[in-house]
């Protein structure tokens, strides 16, 4: 009997015919002079639309906004507007715009352009009207200067302006256009979209009538979506990436030991804390949110599992503007909390349920690490995972005892969060956990009406002071960002709102 | 009805695939009773100090990065796996061998509209299904037991309305009808018996279909939730320590493969074991 | 002549076939299989009525209709006078009408004793009583039909063809019917063991006085054991005698080319010609006329236009246009003296 | 008659299949040969052995292959047993030729039955794709199918049973070889059908000059057919002789009972004399005659030794010890 | 013509089926807890804006009228709007469909490759070392979870031996080709435990049939008989196991994409359920289905070309 096929050569073959083609492939070269990885795609290039991090971050390299944060996230610096002056009762502001400052397409961003896409964002499509519709009036003065007009002095309106959705858009083509306008969106941002493969990715080129002189340094960036952390990771050191975001902190260490390769770590403007729902027993307990502060071990936490990437925190607010650099961290000390829970009322400890949102590795491990560190003084805390994108609608309707989440700023104003995680009743009723202090909620009003200045810090340090005193949240860190280049990159850099920035980038 | 006739002793005898098959799924059940109360740790307990250990004699099969003994979690995670999959095995073989048996044997309209049925959630890719249920109601067991039962139904369905239309049509299924029997008596009596068997081998491919199932939703985040120890999940958490820590991911993947194995090797043998010679 | 256990009238049943979607575009008619056209036939107590034909002639379509395994579309069947109707009580019919079927192998359920198989007969018409009684009436059945009382612990499988089909007639005797109708039930034997089945369904109706529907395609084994003879050509009856009369008296063109193409285990007798041409047309569409008119060497116009009717003389029906082409038939049996028996 | 020489002789050919301590012995000790012309007959029921002597002879088993077989078989002075694979490739077409019990299987299903018939003509007469279609053409003439021309582009499932009979013989015939094994070619047949076939193959038998061995179970198509028969139980050939001695004086036991298990073709005649008992395991046949714990005439003796094929008349032998004794 | 035939019948005995697809996908989805509107506008939307959200999007309608204007999207090839994307779904799914589709056909590729001649090898030279091998190789590829292969292989094959990229799809079809390779090959293993079982067995079926005898007993050498009339006869069982199994791979897409970060449909699927995504999943599935119902479909075909017997029947 004999064969008519011989396995061991067709395969042979099939190996050698595999090699070849991937080393073709290897010896071609990427168009793009700098390729950044990054985990999550864009899904939207519409700023009054966008609310996840990847549209957001995207939409800052295509478009600019009048003011925008310092790279240290310490004060507003001009961008669009050149200058701008503030009325002495704090209702009027004006602004200069840059003459140079142009849309990718050629055409002068005017002030035309800053009152449209202004009111668009306060519009009845906008997911962030609520930000601008203090603004009450808008006077284009001539192409170059806008006046807007408060009712009543609002102070964080000048962040809010720094914010992606109150991005500047060319008001003719959009009128003109519509929804079309965002399938090739022109800005005045530092680069232009080229093209955009839905959850592959996008490359943008430089765009050249970037108002700011000789940026960016590089030609054309592609933005590669690797939704794998691990993935991300081996791609940039495999070389097939120049820059990735979002490094797990378990693999920092080891990328440190790579030669090509430089991690940093930015601190971002985050809070990571346990909702404690007040309104349940033994929550409403003053004392025992305390011992519960008091339990915990943020240290071994930040260590074990964040790789020292992280900072125990004081408040629901994290380090930024303000800050009440007098207050400290709740230190671990069981004798103490055995006390405190004794005072609430529950010497012998009590059980309980925390959720935790499946999809988060890293927030499994921490709850992992609280139910350990509380079982020490006889909390027993069952977890109790959830789907990512409904555990705020789960705390929201008040249906939880312990959450493990986390706030983050999207403005360099401590306003933001403090509205968030402090004030009851307000946009959440601080943050589910029904709280409330009538004396932050005093704090909270006066602090939106006083300019910026020592007073204004007061203010927001005794905020700070009575969160961290009466403990709706169990305090734990406020994590960096880690991101990693290649050691021939400079200049990428991922600021403390948390975005990257590429117009600075250059590739030796 | 014999069983265990001196001829199936001796087909069992000479029958090697269900012997290394039976032997491996005792070791796999010992393991999951009494391998939780043998390993000397905690499957859950974090131990800060001794992250990313190679395997060794202490931690055989290594720590992961939160210091967690690996073999612990492992055999933990067979224990809930296991179950798991047993129950998503046997409630789809229930429901789906009786409707097959029904809707084949009394044919007409009742097996029409069952078999358009069937023909519309077969064309449902398994994962995708399984997937949006698990996803829709949200990541629990009973929902995992839902949904597979919701689709794994119709291959048992499937299956035995085959043979019972087969079957039907046999002499003894004729003779048993002109002796006046009821329907339920042949029915139960005289076609399941002899129609089962394919069902049952197809259950034990069901089950390394369906281990490998509950994993991959555990891999995906969508199966049983941590910090239950889960093998899907384990090797998920393994990936970020590819490099160093590959026994993270490697050794619940083993099992998962030792399981297949193992019933891959009793269906097999079942196959042979359980099929009437004329 | 004594009242007929069972009376069929014009009984037809057929199976529509499948349509397509080329049916459906070209338009054409759903396609119907005439398993069964116009069939009569009566069965008294005791008598032994063969019916032959040759593959899908209907015989077995027969067989199953008088067991109750298919419904007849028109016509009655008359159990001792009585109707019975289609949704009649299955349990009563199978007291009276039972069946033994071709295939031993697959007459038996393969995961039950012999024993087992025979005892719910008893228990499910709740016939000889208590559980004792019940294994005393199962070793008596085994006893009847020549099986030793020992075998009934075995599985189908262990056991040989022959006594199968010795457990397939005493699962039908279990019931204690009046008439079995046996498809075919020696086809699948070797010579030496059919003689054996034969012999034992003989002993049974005389000892028993079982009347029996023998359905064969083997003319030597239906002539021996049959009062009366059927033949079956498409669907339908195209003669029917009493057996002497149809073996030495054949009158339809048919009947005499299938006589004829018995191999005669004579080689004294041979002939190169082969006695009937061609095939059986499509039984989908079959001819207008006489179903036999496309391979008759007799046939004349009218058969391939007019169907013809059964043409009944006393005991002796043939459905033929052309009985004048009835030569003389020579009985090869009476010719020839069997060479087996010495 | 006699004087022609032998096609084919075999010679103590035995096939065992299966491994100790199951092996089967199927074909035990088996001679006869087949000479040039002649209709051989090879009759006995079922899993006596027949087929597998047949099927040893050109070395095809179908699924199952023996794990012995001995003896020699000589056909035209060569030993098939002793050739190499891909000379008996050679001969098998194109000298011998066979064909199988059932014609509903016997032919590929996914492949015009024009290609099957030509496939062993361009393979051993290396004819062209146009000689070889006209020559179908005529092979499916010369078996009586109708519009050949048209048919040879028709899969086998257009066929009924009969018709692929026929063009199953028109490719055992297509080369026309020496020798025509045909196993049970009518036993799945119509009565009347299988009257055409046995006369078709008579009639081509006369036409080509080949020999041919037919297998059956039914002696009337023996009886109808053989010029000699050879009468087969248990492995073994218990009776050899020509059809008119055969059915003349049956010989040996187990034929004489096999008559008279027939019904009498010639009415209604009384009791039929079934052989008791049923046929031996081949695993585990029983010592001396196999024959002898079903046989009437057994004394104790036949338990002691298997008994030879012993010569009655000339070309008339069978193999049993009281062959001697008055019946 | 036959073939015209069924092909035309079976497209129209698919409109049911489509049917009912369309209906099991809007149901499932209607079940799913929680409120999209909800969801949509996340923690910056007020009752009245998510009354308003639910209106625009029909929530409030009774089902059968949902179900309608669902299958006017798809009617439209929009399957309507995506929460997450805030765009139609339709353009979305295609641009995500090639990567699957070129995932699971060069996975077929692959296993077809491997089946062929190790099913015929080990059918031929069956219970020898070479059968054995292979028999527990595919055995414990079967038992294999895709996912953990390729977390696994990863390691060896993309880093340290970089053979393969480590993730991605690619740019252009070269590179595309390269990136597929090993998730595809990963996929590959798994069917051809299967194909290669049921391959390796139709042939040993079919070497055993008459008509083999018959062909070899023409005289035909054991090359032509194997080629000519034992392979395509022993192609039409496989055929169907292909065919279910690639249902199965379309599915197990939806893992591997995930591993490999292949921006196709499997990996939307993922995201779409963590985003809660409700319309996507709902067009998702459909999609799934669709391509499981025409692949199905061309397996029947090619089925009918294998086997002239099913198109007459």
């Amino acid at each position: 009997m004999s064969t008519i096929f011989a396995p061991a050569s067709f395969l042979k073959s099939a190996i050698a015919a595999t090699l070849l083609s991937s080393t073709a492939i290897l010896a071609t070269a990427h168009a793009a002079d700098f390729r950044l990885g990054v985990r999550a795609d864009a899904l939207t290039i519409d700023p009054i639309a966008s609310s996840d991090n990847s549209s957001i971050w995207l939409e800052l390299q295509v478009y600019d906004q009048l003011v925008r944060p310092s790279k240290d996230g310490s004060k507003l610096e001009p961008a669009i507007a050149e200058s701008w002056t503030i009325s002495p009762d704090g209702k009027e502001f004006t602004f200069k715009l840059r003459p140079e400052a142009k849309f990718s397409d050629g055409q002068p961003v005017t002030a035309a352009d800053v009152a449209f896409s202004l009111q668009r964002a306060a519009g009845e499509k906008s997911e962030w009207a609520r930000f601008f519709k203090p603004i009450t009036s808008y006077q284009v003065v001539d192409d170059h200067t806008i006046v807007m007009k408060l009712d009543k002095p609002f102070t964080p309106i000048l962040n809010n302006l720094a914010l992606f959705s109150a991005s500047i858009l060319p008001a003719k083509l959009v009128q003109q256009q519509g929804d079309k306008f965002f399938e090739h969106p022109i800005g005045s941002g530092p680069f232009v979209l080229k093209s955009w493969t839905r959850g592959q990715g996008e490359e943008l080129t430089k765009n050249p009538n970037y108002w700011e002189k000789n940026k960016p340094s590089i030609d054309a960036v592609s933005i590669e979506v690797v939704p794998e952390d691990n993935s991300r990771v081996l791609k940039l050191k495999a070389g097939e990436l120049d820059a990735i975001t979002d490094v797990p902190y378990n693999q920092a260490a080891n990328l440190k030991t790579d030669a090509d390769i430089d991690v940093h770590a930015a601190p971002v403007f985050r809070v990571d804390l346990v909702q404690l729902n007040t309104t349940k027993k033994p929550f409403d307990n003053e004392s025992v949110r305390q011992a519960l502060n008091y339990a915990l071990d943020k240290e071994a936490i930040v260590k074990g599992i964040l790789r020292g990437n992280a900072k125990p925190t004081t408040s629901s607010i994290p380090v930024m503007a303000y800050h009440n650099e007098k207050l400290k961290p709740y230190p671990v000390d069981l004798a103490k909390a055995k006390e405190l829970l004794a005072k609430g009322g529950v010497p012998d400890g009590f059980k309980t349920s925390m959720l935790v949102a499946a999809g988060d590795v890293t927030a499994r491990q921490v709850a992992s690490a609280i139910q350990a560190s509380l079982r020490k003084v006889g909390v027993e805390v069952a977890l109790q995972t959830i789907e990512d994108s409904s555990q705020f609608s789960t705390t929201k309707s008040g249906n939880y005892e312990m959450s493990l989440s986390y706030a983050t700023s999207d403005t360099i104003d401590p306003d933001q969060l403090v509205g968030f995680t402090a004030v009851n009743p307000e946009r959440a009723n601080a943050f589910h956990t029904q709280w409330k202090s009538d004396r932050v909620n005093q704090l909270y009003a006066d602090e939106r009406q006083t300019p910026d200045g020592p007073e204004r810090a007061k203010q927001f340090q005794e905020i700070e002071a009575v969160v961290h005193e009466q403990a709706p949240f169990i305090f734990l860190y406020t994590p960096n960002s880690a991101y990693a280049n290649r050691k021939n990159v400079s200049g990428f850099e991922v600021v403390p709102t948390a975005n990257y920035v590429l117009k600075d980038v250059v590739v030796k | 009805m014999k069983l265990l006739s001196q001829e199936t002793v001796r087909r069992f005898k000479q029958n090697r695939n269900l012997q290394v098959g039976l032997f491996l799924l005792a070791v796999i059940v010992l393991t999951s009773l009494f391998g939780p109360s043998l390993v000397p740790y905690d499957p859950e307990e974090l131990d800060f100090g001794n992250p990313l250990l190679a395997p060794t004699l202490q931690h055989p099969f290594g720590t992961d990065d939160l210091g967690r003994d690996v073999l612990a979690r492992v055999v933990a995670a067979g224990q809930v796996d296991m179950q798991v999959v047993a129950v998503c095995v046997l409630l789809p073989f229930l429901i789906g061998s009786t409707i097959g048996l029904v809707s084949g044997y009394f044919g007409g309209w009742i097996d029409r509209v069952i078999m358009r049925f069937v023909d519309i959630l077969w064309a449902f890719p398994f994962y995708v299904l399984v997937i949006s249920i698990v996803g829709a109601l949200g990541p629990s067991t009973t929902n995992i037991y839902l949904a597979f039962s919701l689709v794994v139904w119709i291959s048992f369905a499937r299956i035995v309305r085959g043979e019972v239309l087969l079957a039907r049509r046999l002499e003894y299924t004729l003779a048993a009808s002109v002796l006046g029997y009821s329907h339920a008596r042949i029915m139960l009596r005289h076609i399941l018996p002899n129609v089962i068997t394919p069902a049952i081998v197809f259950m034990m491919a069901d089950v390394v279909l369906t281990i490998l199932g509950v994993t991959s939703l555990g891999f995906l985040g969508l199966g049983i939730q941590p910090p239950t120890p889960e093998w899907g999940v384990m090797i998920a958490d393994g990936r970020n320590f590819i490099q160093d820590g590959w026994w993270i991911s490697l050794f619940p993947g083993l099992a998962i493969v030792l399981v297949g194995l193992t019933f891959t090797l009793i269906g097999d043998g079942l196959d042979d074991l359980l099929r009437p010679k004329a | 002549m004594t009242e007929p256990l069972l009376s069929i009238h014009h009984i037809s049943k057929t199976f529509p076939m499948a349509r397509n979607f080329r049916d459906v575009v070209t338009r054409s008619p759903r396609q119907t299989l005439r398993a069964l056209r116009d069939v009569s036939l009566t069965v008294r107590p005791g008598e032994v009525v063969g019916v032959v034909g040759e593959s899908g002639c209907g015989k077995s379509t027969l067989g199953r209709c008088i067991a109750g395994l298919e419904t007849p579309e028109h016509g009655d069947m008359l159990w001792q006078g009585a109707p019975i109707s289609a949704g009649e009580n299955r349990r009563t019919r199978a007291r009276h009408i039972q069946m033994v079927f071709q295939d031993p192998y697959a007459s038996l359920n393969p995961r039950m004793t012999l024993g087992q198989t025979l005892e719910e007969v008893l228990r499910v018409h709740g016939l000889a009583g208590d559980a004792a009684r019940r294994r005393e009436r199962v070793d008596e059945l085994m006893l009847m039909v020549g099986l030793a009382p020992a075998l009934k612990e075995r599985l189908p499988h262990t056991i040989s063809g022959g006594q199968r089909q010795r457990i397939c007639i005493a699962r039908a005797l279990a019931a204690e019917p009046q008439l079995i109708v046996a498809d075919e039930p020696v086809s699948a034997l070797d010579a030496s063991v059919q003689a054996q089945i034969i012999n034992l369904l003989e002993d049974l109706r005389a000892k028993l006085n079982i009347a029996l529907i023998f359905i064969a395609h083997d003319l030597n084994v239906v002539r021996h054991i049959s009062d009366r003879v059927a033949v079956m050509y498409l669907g339908e009856i195209v003669e029917t005698a009493a057996a002497e009369a149809l073996f030495t008296r054949p009158l339809h063109p048919y009947t005499r080319g299938l006589l004829a193409a018995i191999p005669i285990p004579d080689p004294k007798r041979r002939t190169s010609v082969p006695s009937v041409e061609g095939e059986i047309p499509d039984p989908l569409s079959p001819p207008i006329g006489c179903g036999f008119s496309t391979r008759c060497s007799h046939v004349i116009h009218p058969c391939r236009v007019r169907h013809p009717d059964l043409h009944q003389t006393g005991e002796h029906g043939v459905r033929c246009l052309n009985p004048a082409a009835t030569r003389p038939f020579a009985d090869p049996g009476s010719v020839y003296p069997a060479t087996g028996n010495q | 008659m006699s004087a022609a020489h032998n096609t084919l002789a075999v010679e103590h050919l035995r096939v065992t299949f299966g491994k100790a301590p199951n092996a089967a012995t199927a074909v035990d000790d088996v001679s006869f040969e087949i000479r040039q012309g002649e209709v051989f007959g090879l009759v006995g029921e079922s899993g006596c052995g027949k087929s597998v002597t047949c099927r040893s002879l050109i070395q095809l088993f179908g699924g199952s292959r023996p794990s012995a077989m001995t003896g020699s078989i000589s056909f035209e002075g060569r030993n098939l047993a002793a050739l190499q694979p891909k000379d008996l490739v050679k001969v098998r077409g194109s000298e011998i030729a066979m064909i199988f019990q059932d014609p509903m299987t016997a032919l590929n299903p996914t492949m015009k039955v024009g290609r099957q018939i030509e496939e062993g003509l361009r393979q051993h007469e290396k004819l062209s794709a146009r000689q070889a279609r006209e020559k179908a053409i005529t092979l499916l003439k010369s078996v009586g199918v109708m519009a050949p021309e048209r048919r040879l582009d028709s899969y086998p499932h257009a066929f009924s049973g009969g018709m692929r009979q026929r063009v199953l013989i028109a490719i055992a015939l297509a080369c026309r070889p020496k020798l025509l094994i045909a196993d049970e070619p009518t036993t799945a047949l119509d009565v009347t059908v299988q009257d055409q076939i046995l006369k078709l193959i008579l009639k081509l038998r006369a036409e080509i000059g080949m020999a041919v061995l037919l297998v059956t179970h039914d002696l009337g198509v023996v009886a109808q057919t053989c010029d000699r028969v050879a009468v087969m139980y248990a492995g073994r050939i218990v009776e050899l002789a020509t059809t008119e001695q055969l059915f003349a004086k049956p010989s040996h036991p187990y034929t004489r009972a096999l008559l008279n298990a027939l019904p009498a073709h010639g009415g209604r005649g009384g009791r039929l004399q079934p052989i008791g008992g049923s046929p031996p395991s081949l695993a585990a046949p029983p010592p001396g005659c196999r024959f002898h714990p079903r046989c009437s005439l057994a004394i104790p003796a036949c338990e002691l030794q298997q008994p030879p094929l012993a010569a009655i008349q000339e070309g008339h032998s069978a193999a049993c010890i009281r062959i001697g004794e008055p019946a | 013509m036959n073939l015209l035939f069924f092909c035309i019948s079976r497209l129209l005995q698919l409109v049911p089926v489509l049917l009912g697809i369309t209906i099991v996908a809007f149901l499932l989805l209607r079940v799913m807890p929680g409120d999209p509107a909800t969801l949509m506008l996340g923690s910056r939307g007020t009752p009245e804006d998510i009354a308003a959200l639910t209106s625009q999007l029909g929530l409030d309608r009774p089902l059968w009228q949902q179900y309608l204007s669902f299958l006017g999207d798809i009617a439209r090839g929009s399957f309507g709007r995506s929460i997450a994307y805030k765009a139609e779904i339709g353009p979305l799914l295609i641009a995500r469909l090639w990567p699957t589709l070129a995932l699971v056909g060069l996975s077929t590729v692959i296993a077809v490759l491997m089946t062929i001649p190790l099913a015929m090898y080990t059918a031929v030279r069956r219970n020898g070392a070479v059968d054995h091998a292979v028999k527990f190789f595919f055995v414990t590829a079967m038992a294999m979870p895709p996912f953990w292969l390729g977390v696994l292989l990863v390691l060896p094959l993309a880093i340290a031996v970089p053979i393969f990229p480590v993730s991605g799809y690619g740019q252009d079809w070269l590179d595309k080709l390269h990136h597929l390779a090993l998730p595809a090959f990963i996929i590959a293993l798994g069917t051809a435990a299967l194909t290669i079982r049921s391959l390796r067995s139709s042939i040993i079926a079919v070497l055993g049939a008459d008509y083999v005898d018959t062909a070899r007993a023409k005289g035909l050498p054991e090359r032509s008989v194997l080629r000519r009339h034992v392979f395509r006869n022993s192609l039409t069982s496989t055929i169907s196991v292909l065919a279910v199994h690639t249902s199965w791979v379309i599915g197990g897409t939806v893992v591997i994409e995930t591993v490999f970060g292949i921006p196709g449909l499997g990996s939307l699927l993922v995201a779409s359920i963590s985003a809660r995504d409700y319309p996507m999943v709902q067009g998702l599935t459909v999609t799934f289905a669709v391509l499981v119902v025409v692949i199905n479909l061309l397996a029947d075909i090619a089925y009918s070309i294998v086997d002239p017997r099913v198109s007459l029947s």
